[in-house]
């Protein structure tokens, strides 16, 4: 059945999860999460498959379809950040159900942990599915008040300052966002994306609604300067909320900001896109750097978020510069590859921490044995970071730089190799533990016997970390079926004849 | 120049008064009032776009979303404010750590 | 977290407000740049008005046009309720006015105000659909309600965190994500109303929205309070 | 059989795998599953060399093996099984299967084996990988996959000192992962998919030629790296922490052999000889690799740590290779493969002595090998065996490839390569009589200052055998160096076939 | 005999090595077989060479007439030394290497005499070389020590200057036929080097002068069986090696030729001089050979020089090629006769040592050239290549040559001195047959082997007992006797008479400190690469320092990032940034 209403199941799925999560219990959510996860690969199948079969479409909501209603468009990119959003999400809900941290909470507190759970995934899936400027705020909307208030699950009153000043800057973003949108209406008539992009106009409310909205998004995206509340939030988050925000909701900001300015903000000219170009390298040295001096494993990962992300906006200048295949290919990749892999990270990380209650790196080391599988998983994870094969990041580095060399734009590739080696840096200040002899375990051949004041770490969580630090690194070889996808609906970029990959 | 600008005109400073509120207040609370106020503009903006509409009907559409804004501003002010009470009651503060000088979490 | 804010000075300062006011005036720029003719959608609403199951064009937009808005708006209350109930944790206490505060006007006004309240609320509610109001203010009419008799001290329903509370709080959006469902399945179209009975489905849909926006607004309100807070 | 030798590209694929898998089924074995680990680990480095004789046979009988996994916007992940890279191939897995056989030995007893012979595994697969790339992704994903894999076994001891050898691996071989990377993607974004094959990728090229000679030094430089030549040679000595299987296959065969086929590749099958013959290029990679052979040996002279000495041999040694490859004719060509699998032989028998010298008496240095002649006269002589080698002396392997080399610099009108190739001679008696004359001449320390570790029956076969099977290898490979089957026929074999096919049939 | 068994000549050696390590006891008895087959293959040598293209990079075995020659006194001389060895080394504790060694030794020499290709020929030489290092350290004693250094870093030197020279040639011929590699060597346009390299490389085998200096050093602290095939066959290596390598009878190298010749007399006088400076018997001996090599490298010489004209340019360098080779003969049986009867008087007293220094007379008088021995032959052979070869040059060589053998005959009358006076060791044990046995036949072989047709053709032979050159001969062995005599009563025969002795090794003690000195240097040099990394350690602290400076940096500033006020403006900043680029991008 080639149906256009599977994405709109694919949204409703993790909203009928969130629902029924409400009922406290712990049955309740493995029930959920047993029907739920399937359902949603199931329905991300159905939309990956209908789009392969007939290529780009919309599902109107409400059978009115645009300008006048609301319209679901699906592409080649939309479908693979479905796809993202399910398989991380999926492996991720896996850990939680397994946390410790999550089960110790009182039956009731968890439930609503569960619930937020689900509403960001169905708040994300929303995002990647619409195709309505004013939609996306919404959707934007649910995502950050559903990731802050999970974020204040974390530790602390640091999680609640974070929380505040996520849900404070967020909505700043957000507002900005909703006003530029105003704007593009009042000039357009129409908050329809592909439309606006039809009827824009460029003059000074247009101009000022791109940035208006560039800016809110930016935010989104942890763009530096503009980054500052990214590494508390998710640095003092449960794990698995910490994985899902530095994976799928930071690079939401990120998708979105492509929709425009591949969208219909072409019109608007090359300036931009190289601001953001700049910007994102910026954030790839400034995000290493931080993350290099960070004294705690999980603000490390969030500051490797920040430079990560870095990265991506090099597809705007690249594609504005001509690249635009391998750009584009090269950024997408990188974001499923970076998000499996930041999700993996925050995973092993959470951990860590979990059963040591410290995430200090000269902790770490004292119990590395112990901590060897969720090392490992970091350290997979951190190839994919560094970029390093045979891991899906490097592959996308390798188009990146690609894109860079045939545009002659060498600065964007010194910018990807130097922040590979700084990530280089940071993974590597992690991974070494795994290989100290800690002082804590006795000596023998059999394995030791877990030090004492360490508690265990459930094997479900462990596997998740794995299993999503695998693949992050195989996406390295079956990369071909996500290009493949990525490439339906590509954008053209303007003035370049778009050829069809082989 | 005519009603609807006024409005839009005053929209855009409420938005910037906010901006500088939110900057400049170091009171929680404030702040989550500069946003909310922030969010005023906004809707005050859609509105006045929506006037602009010819005929003796406004726009329904940027009424719609201003409805639907206002929906959200509520409940991120109401999210905000507990977060705010929350803060205060385990670290009995008012305002962020990196607005203030002397004071320590 | 444990380092220093730098110092804010009064050049700070002037910069900061100097480039507010840059941005307003960019922004001002903005506002005064129209298009000849307005392109928006005025005219299109007004002219399917009569296939929408709302005569008020608001309305139409927001339940039919647009339902989709509206119903993950719905679900943005909805977080924020769950957030409020996990942020209060054991807290949950219900706030009242001491009774010493108490005045005979309080005895009167109590007596009077609520029936009226509801009054005003369901017929918000049901006016929705053809003249301005609807769901969500009905819903902050009959949460103000609740209120007043909490702080009043009087004939308060117990807000705690009970199935019953959740199922207030998710009825609106659960009804409404059973309606997309059941379109989705019948209509094969998200949020496809049938051509028959679609006002009724809005209204019931509006119903649900109005529960739910009361004992969510409500909620905001009366949970958190304590008597700790307070002092 | 024919139907096993048909299966396309699927046999080179199983070659890597079957180290791969092994690897990942060790990751999750217990540290007590020793009989399994040692089964696994053996039945891999068994499955491996036959697979790797099955394609060798495969391709003789002129099967074509090729296997393109497409990874989508134009690039390709290809393995595929040339002369060339079957030699490495079999080299590897070879020696692999020596290695695992000592590994198991010397490490009885040891914690962390699982993650040690996992990692282990996943070396080989990347060495096997790189030896099969059909192009330059690839071999650039396989060579990367090699700095990581290894590096585990670097740091293997956890002490304070391995970590920082492997901090300096690292810092080394990212960086020249770097160049390696940089150069790649330049030349791909420049000229597309560069596929190893009979015509070099640039043979017509109209690139201007600064940038050829940028791209050449920035994935040669990469390469070097890894070929530890002066003056990013320095990881190599530090990595000697390792546990001597470690030193034995990595950092004598595997890892360092990569740099070396590297630069092969580089040269032959990228560039091609006629164009990397420029001065700019191949000429002064020859007078690196010079610098490095003489360099090498002055420092391995100034060491008395018995594997410093034998890593700043292969550091010299190395450069042989590069050098024959740089000097570009044929008979250069063919030294330099030979001496790809010669030193490979000698070195890995001279560092599984020295490792079972380490761990039998705990000797690590020169003048600690008193009397060991009279000690362990077996293992001295595979252990003067592989040094006399090394001096290339006849009939050991090492004198063959060395008189190649030295007739390829002739052929090539490069006679400098002479007096280089003397006086790494001369440095390397320097350094390699020494240990010889304190273990056969000089007298032991008496019994009580020396203590015999005791070792159970099977560890002390376990540590014997595979010395003395290298140290064969590489006696017989020089000896019958003119049978069709020796490594130097198969060099001959592949210049012939490959790269000069006219005047391939040299002396 | 069938050429296979031409296999044996170096492989039997090499199985008796394994021998010898194995079954210690009977190390000599299996390095005395293991000599057997070159003695029988000199006799009755093969018609055809073997052909091993599977074995190294292809070897070809064979004999030659002028090989065959070397063969038999390389056969020989192993053979006696060995069971000489036998007897010798009876007692002596350490016997098992040493039998290694020998038979290792002798695995080289022959294989090299027996090589037709360059690599086999190389392989042995290398062989050979290496051995010998242990044959020469046997004693362990810090003279022998010093000895087996000294010779050590010799033949690596020598190592380093033979190969290029293999590889010049070996290049040009592209082949590795020892023919076909003289034959490039003739056409070669590096010529000079490569002749250069090969008098030098080679030369320190043969003891050619400034590179005799281990000779008189490795041969009093070598065992003596070793000390005699040393003197006697090893050092014909190198003569064997000029023979094959240099291009005689291909091209005529006048220049090269009166080089040879001048290094060649230079040798005979200098070694004869030294050697009459020396008090040991076994060091006199081993200056003598330096002599005695010195007129072989005078017959090469001359084979060099012999222009190869239409008439007889080729076959005047083979006959000067035969006249090196039948010296060589002649002069391997004496010296080995002298050694090992040297040895003999270690272990004899009283009369039994009598006998022996008399019988050892033979062999001296012989080295002179005293009719009507080899020597004789040997000379008149010599002179007449000298005639063939390069007739120009006879007015002055002939002369020089026998004031060469009168050198000889005072270096052989200092030896006799030297050997009858009082032993110098104690002496281990009554020499039984195991050591008279195999000396006589070497002595017997001394006197008779050289007459061997196929050693001193019947021509020269015949020549040789002529009045004329039976008196040409004679005079420099009586002038030689008179001299000795003089010198004797004169100044020896006085009380308190100090004899000059020159330390063994002569210049080497010139040379010695220079050596240590470079060696230092060289040492110091090594050191200093080893700590150059550690130079660069302050780059490092530097760039910590700086680190941690810039850390302190970007704290700071992402702290200020953090405040509220600076992230508003960034958000108005880019707010505004945006905009513009965007207004002029539109």
């Amino acid at each position: 059945m080639v149906d256009t209403s599977w994405a709109a199941i694919a949204v409703a799925v993790p909203l009928l999860a969130a629902l029924a999560s409400l009922w406290p219990g712990r049955w309740t959510a493995v029930a959920v999460m047993a029907v739920a996860v399937p359902g949603a690969l199931l329905a991300t199948l159905g939309v990956v498959w209908t789009v392969y079969e007939i290529g780009v479409y919309r599902h109107p909501v409400g059978g009115w379809g645009a300008p006048l209603g609301i319209d679901l468009y699906v592409d080649g990119l939309a479908a693979a950040f479905l796809a993202l959003l399910a398989v991380v999400a999926g492996l991720a809900s896996l850990h939680v159900l397994a946390d410790p941290d999550v089960k110790a909470m009182p039956r009731r507190r968890q439930s609503l942990f569960w619930s937020l759970w689900y509403w960001v995934w169905g708040a994300l899936a929303a995002m990647f599915v619409s195709g309505d400027a004013f939609n996306i705020y919404v959707t934007l909307e649910l995502a950050t008040l559903a990731g802050v208030i999970l974020v204040s699950f974390g530790h602390g009153a640091v999680a609640l300052f974070a929380s505040l000043r996520y849900l404070l800057i967020g909505t700043l973003g957000a507002l900005s966002y909703v006003l530029g949108v105003a704007l593009l209406y009042g000039a357009t008539g129409t908050l329809d994306l592909v439309l606006l992009g039809e009827r824009l106009v460029p003059g000074p409310a247009v101009v000022v609604a791109a940035a208006l909205v560039t800016v809110g998004l930016a935010i989104k995206a942890a763009l530096v300067p503009l980054h500052i509340w990214l590494p508390p939030a998710h640095g003092s988050a449960p794990a698995g909320v910490s994985a899902i925000l530095s994976a799928l909701v930071v690079k939401a900001g990120f998708y979105l900001l492509v929709r425009y300015w591949l969208g219909p903000f072409v019109s608007l000219g090359d300036g931009v896109a190289t601001a953001l170009g700049i910007l994102g390298a910026v954030g790839v040295l400034w995000g290493s750097l931080n993350a290099i001096r960070q004294e705690r494993l999980k603000l490390l990962v969030a500051y490797s978020t920040v430079a990560q992300v870095g990265y991506l906006f090099l597809l705007f200048p690249l594609a504005a510069a001509g690249g635009h295949v391998m750009a584009w290919s090269g950024a997408h990749l990188l974001v499923l590859s970076h998000a499996t892999a930041k999700a993996a990270a925050f995973l092993a990380a959470g951990n860590i921490l979990t059963s040591q209650g410290t995430d200090h790196l000269s902790e770490i080391g004292r119990a590395s044995h112990h901590h060897r599988l969720s090392l490992l998983a970091f350290g997979l994870a951190g190839a994919t970071l560094m970029g390093l094969p045979p891991s899906g990041g490097f592959l996308a580095k390798w188009l990146m730089v690609t894109a860079a060399v045939e545009t002659g734009q060498w600065w964007w590739a010194a910018v990807l190799i130097i922040g590979g080696k700084l990530a280089a840096i940071y993974v590597y200040r992690v991974v070494r533990l795994g290989f100290v002899t800690s002082p804590m375990e006795p000596p023998g051949a059999a394995g030791p016997p877990r030090p004492p004041g360490l508690l265990p770490v459930p094997m479900l969580t462990i596997l998740a970390a794995l299993g999503l630090a695998v693949v992050s690194v195989g996406l390295g070889f079956a990369s071909a079926p996500p290009l493949r996808l990525l490439q339906i609906g590509m954008p053209a970029a303007p003035g370049i004849a778009l050829e069809p990959l082989p | 120049m005519d009603q609807a600008d006024i409005y839009i005109l005053a929209g855009m400073a409420l938005f910037a008064i906010a901006l500088h509120a939110l900057a400049a207040r170091r009171h929680l609370v404030r702040k989550v009032l500069a946003i909310n106020i922030l969010g005023g503009g906004c809707f005050l903006v859609l509105i006045a776009v929506a006037r602009r509409a010819p005929g003796p009907v406004a726009d329904p559409v940027p009424h719609a979303m201003v409805l639907t804004g206002i929906v959200v501003a509520v409940s991120v002010t109401a999210v905000a404010l507990i977060l705010v009470r929350r803060i205060r009651s385990a670290t009995g503060r008012t305002d962020f750590p990196e607005d203030n000088r002397d004071d320590r979490v | 977290m444990t380092e220093v804010a730098p110092k804010q000075g009064p050049g700070g300062r002037l910069v900061l407000a100097a480039l507010v006011m840059l941005v307003f005036a960019g922004l001002a720029w903005a506002a005064l740049d129209r298009p000849a003719a307005y392109p928006g959608l005025a005219s299109s609403v007004l002219d399917r008005l009569a296939d929408t199951g709302a005569a008020n064009p608001v309305t139409a937009v927001l339940l039919d046009f647009r339902a989709y808005d509206t119903f993950l708006e719905v679900g943005v209350l909805l977080i924020a309720a769950i957030g409020v109930l996990s942020l209060v944790g054991r807290e949950t206490r219900v706030a009242a006015l001491p009774p010493g505060d108490r005045t005979p006007v309080h005895g009167v006004l109590l007596r009077v105000l609520p029936p009226l309240m509801v009054v005003t609320g369901l017929w918000m509610l049901w006016a929705g659909t053809s003249q301005p109001g609807g769901a969500f203010q009905a819903g902050a009419v009959l949460a103000a309600t609740l209120i007043l008799l909490a702080l009043a001290g009087k004939d308060a329903p117990r807000l705690a965190d009970t199935i019953r509370l959740r199922a207030a709080l998710a009825i609106g959006f659960a009804g409404f994500l059973t309606a997309a469902l059941a379109f989705l399945m019948l209509q094969g179209g998200l949020l496809a109303y049938p051509a028959v009975g679609k006002t009724a489905w809005i209204v019931a849909i509006e119903v649900g929205i109005c529960l739910s926006t009361a004992a969510t607004l409500a909620l905001f309100y009366l949970l958190p309070g304590s008597p700790a807070d307070r002092a | 059989m024919t139907a096993l030798l048909a299966t396309g590209g699927w046999l080179p694929v199983s070659v890597v795998l079957s180290s791969f898998l092994t690897g990942i089924f060790i990751f999750f074995l217990r540290e007590e599953d020793v009989l399994m680990r040692s089964l696994l680990n053996l039945g891999g480095a068994v499955l491996k060399v036959a697979l790797g004789i099955l394609l060798l046979w495969g391709v003789a009988q002129g099967f074509v093996y090729t296997f393109v996994l497409p990874l989508g916007a134009g690039l390709d992940l290809i393995l595929f099984a040339d002369p060339l890279a079957l030699q490495f191939v079999l080299l590897s897995a070879g020696l692999w299967l020596v290695t695992t056989v000592y590994a198991i030995a010397f490490l009885e007893g040891s914690p962390e084996r699982s993650r040690f012979f996992g990692y282990f595994s996943l070396c080989v697969t990347a060495s096997t990988g790189i030896a099969l790339a059909g192009n330059l992704l690839t071999f650039v994903i396989f060579y990367e996959f090699l700095t990581l894999a290894t590096y585990p076994l670097v740091v293997h001891h956890g002490t304070r000192e391995a970590l920082k050898a492997g901090r300096t691996y690292l810092i080394y071989t990212l960086g020249g992962g770097m160049l390696l990377f940089i150069g790649a993607v330049w030349l791909q974004g420049l000229i597309g998919p560069v596929v190893f094959g009979p015509v070099p990728a640039l043979a017509e090229t109209d690139l201007p030629r600064g940038v050829l000679i940028a791209i050449f030094w920035l994935i040669a430089g990469g390469l070097a790296v890894k070929a530890a030549m002066v003056p990013v040679h320095g990881w190599l000595p530090t990595a000697m922490v390792a546990p001597a299987p470690v030193s034995a296959l990595l950092h004598a065969v595997a890892v360092v052999k990569a740099g070396a086929f590297g630069l092969f590749r580089l040269v032959y099958d990228v560039y091609g000889i006629a164009l990397a013959g420029a001065p700019a290029m191949g000429g002064l990679l020859a007078m690196l690799a010079s610098v490095t052979i003489v360099y090498g040996s002055l420092r391995a002279i100034a060491e008395s740590d018995i594997k410093k000495r034998l890593a700043y041999s292969t550091v010299s040694q190395l450069s042989y290779i590069a050098l024959g490859t740089a000097l570009g004719g044929p008979l250069a060509a063919v030294g330099a493969l030979a001496h790809l699998v010669h030193q490979g032989l000698m070195k890995i028998t001279l560092f599984f002595c020295a490792g079972r010298l380490a761990e039998t008496y705990d000797i690590h240095n020169v003048h600690e090998l008193a009397g060991m002649g009279r000690r362990m006269p077996v293992t001295m002589t595979a252990f003067t065996v592989a040094a006399l080698g090394m001096i290339g002396l006849p009939p050991v392997a090492g004198f063959v490839s060395k008189w190649y080399l030295a007739l390829g610099g002739l052929q090539t009108g490069n006679d400098w390569v002479l007096a280089v190739l003397v006086l790494s001679s001369v440095l390397n008696a320097a350094y390699f009589l020494p240990p010889l004359y304190v273990a056969w001449f000089t007298a032991p320390p008496p019994e009580a200052r020396l203590q015999r570790r005791i070792l159970p029956g099977w560890v002390e076969w376990g540590l014997l055998v595979p010395p003395v099977i290298t140290a064969s290898l590489a006696l017989v490979a020089g000896l019958l160096a003119a049978l069709p089957i020796s490594p130097l026929a198969w060099a001959e074999l592949i210049v012939a076939l490959r790269y000069f096919p006219v005047t391939g049939d040299g002396p | 005999m069938s050429e296979a068994v031409l296999m044996l000549v170096p492989t039997a050696p090499l199985l008796a090595a394994l021998a010898a390590r194995l079954v210690p006891r009977h190390g000599a008895l299996a390095a005395t077989v293991a000599a057997v087959p070159s003695v029988a293959l000199a006799l009755f040598p093969p018609d055809r060479a073997l052909d091993l293209p599977w074995l190294l990079l292809g070897v070809e075995l064979g004999i030659d007439a002028l090989r065959r020659p070397l063969l038999l006194l390389a056969g020989c001389l192993w053979l006696l030394a060995a069971v000489y060895a036998r007897a010798y080394h009876r007692a002596d504790p350490r016997s098992r290497p040493l039998f290694v060694f020998f038979s290792l030794t002798m695995s080289g020499n022959l294989g090299l005499v027996v090589a037709f290709d360059a690599v086999t020929f190389y392989l042995s030489f290398v062989l050979m070389n290496l051995s010998a290092y242990g044959l020469i350290r046997h004693a362990g004693n810090a003279e022998a020590r010093r000895a087996a250094k000294v010779y050590i870093v010799l033949v690596i030197a020598g190592e380093g200057l033979i190969l290029p020279a293999l590889w010049l040639g070996a290049s040009a011929a592209d082949s590795l036929a020892l023919a076909d590699v003289r034959a490039a060597v003739a056409a070669h346009p590096l010529q000079s080097w490569i002749v250069g390299l090969l008098f030098f490389g080679f030369g320190i085998k043969a003891g050619a002068l400034p590179l005799h200096i281990w000779l008189p050093l490795a041969h009093p602290v070598a065992p003596t069986p070793a000390s005699a095939v040393l003197s006697g066959m090893m050092i014909k290596a190198g003569l064997l090696a000029w023979l094959v390598f240099l291009p005689l009878a291909e091209a005529s190298l006048p220049g090269w030729g009166l080089a040879w010749v001048i290094f060649g007399l230079a040798a005979a006088y200098y070694g004869a001089l030294m050697g009459v400076l020396q008090d040991r018997p076994k060091t006199v001996l081993a200056y003598s050979s330096i002599s005695q090599m010195g007129l072989m490298t005078v017959a090469v010489g001359l084979a060099l020089a012999a222009a190869p004209g239409p008439a007889h340019g080729a076959e005047a360098a083979k006959a000067a090629m035969m006249a090196a080779v039948v010296y060589a003969v002649h002069h391997g049986f004496a010296k080995g006769a002298l050694f090992l009867g040297t040895g003999l008087t270690d272990h004899t007293s009283g009369r039994g040592r009598l006998v022996v220094v008399a019988l050892l007379a033979l062999p001296a008088l012989a080295l002179a050239g005293l009719p009507p021995t080899t020597g004789l032959a040997a000379k008149a052979v010599l002179k007449d290549a000298t005639a063939v070869a390069m007739p120009a040059w006879q007015n002055w060589l002939d002369p020089l040559l026998a004031l060469a053998a009168v050198g000889t005959t005072l270096l052989l009358a200092r030896f006799l001195v030297v050997v009858a006076g009082p032993a110098a060791n104690s002496a281990p044990g009554p020499a039984g047959f195991g050591l008279w046995g195999p000396w006589l036949a070497t002595l017997a072989a001394a006197a008779g082997a050289a007459w061997l047709p196929f050693v001193i053709p019947a021509g020269p032979a015949a020549e040789a007992f002529t009045a004329g050159s039976l008196a040409d001969a004679a005079w420099p062995v009586a002038v030689g006797a008179g001299v000795a005599l003089m010198v004797w009563r004169f100044f020896l025969a006085r009380p308190r008479a100090r004899p000059i002795v020159v330390p063994a090794g002569d210049i080497l003690v010139l040379l010695e400190p220079v050596g240590r000195c470079l060696e230092k240097m060289g040492r110091d040099t090594v050191r200093r690469l080893g700590t150059m990394d550690g130079r660069w350690a302050w780059l490092g602290h530097v760039l910590l320092v700086y680190v941690r400076f810039a850390e302190g940096r970007l704290c700071r500033l992402e702290r200020r990032l953090a405040s509220w006020p600076i992230l508003v403006a960034g958000f108005g900043m880019l707010l505004l940034l945006v905009g513009v680029i965007a207004y002029n991008g539109r």
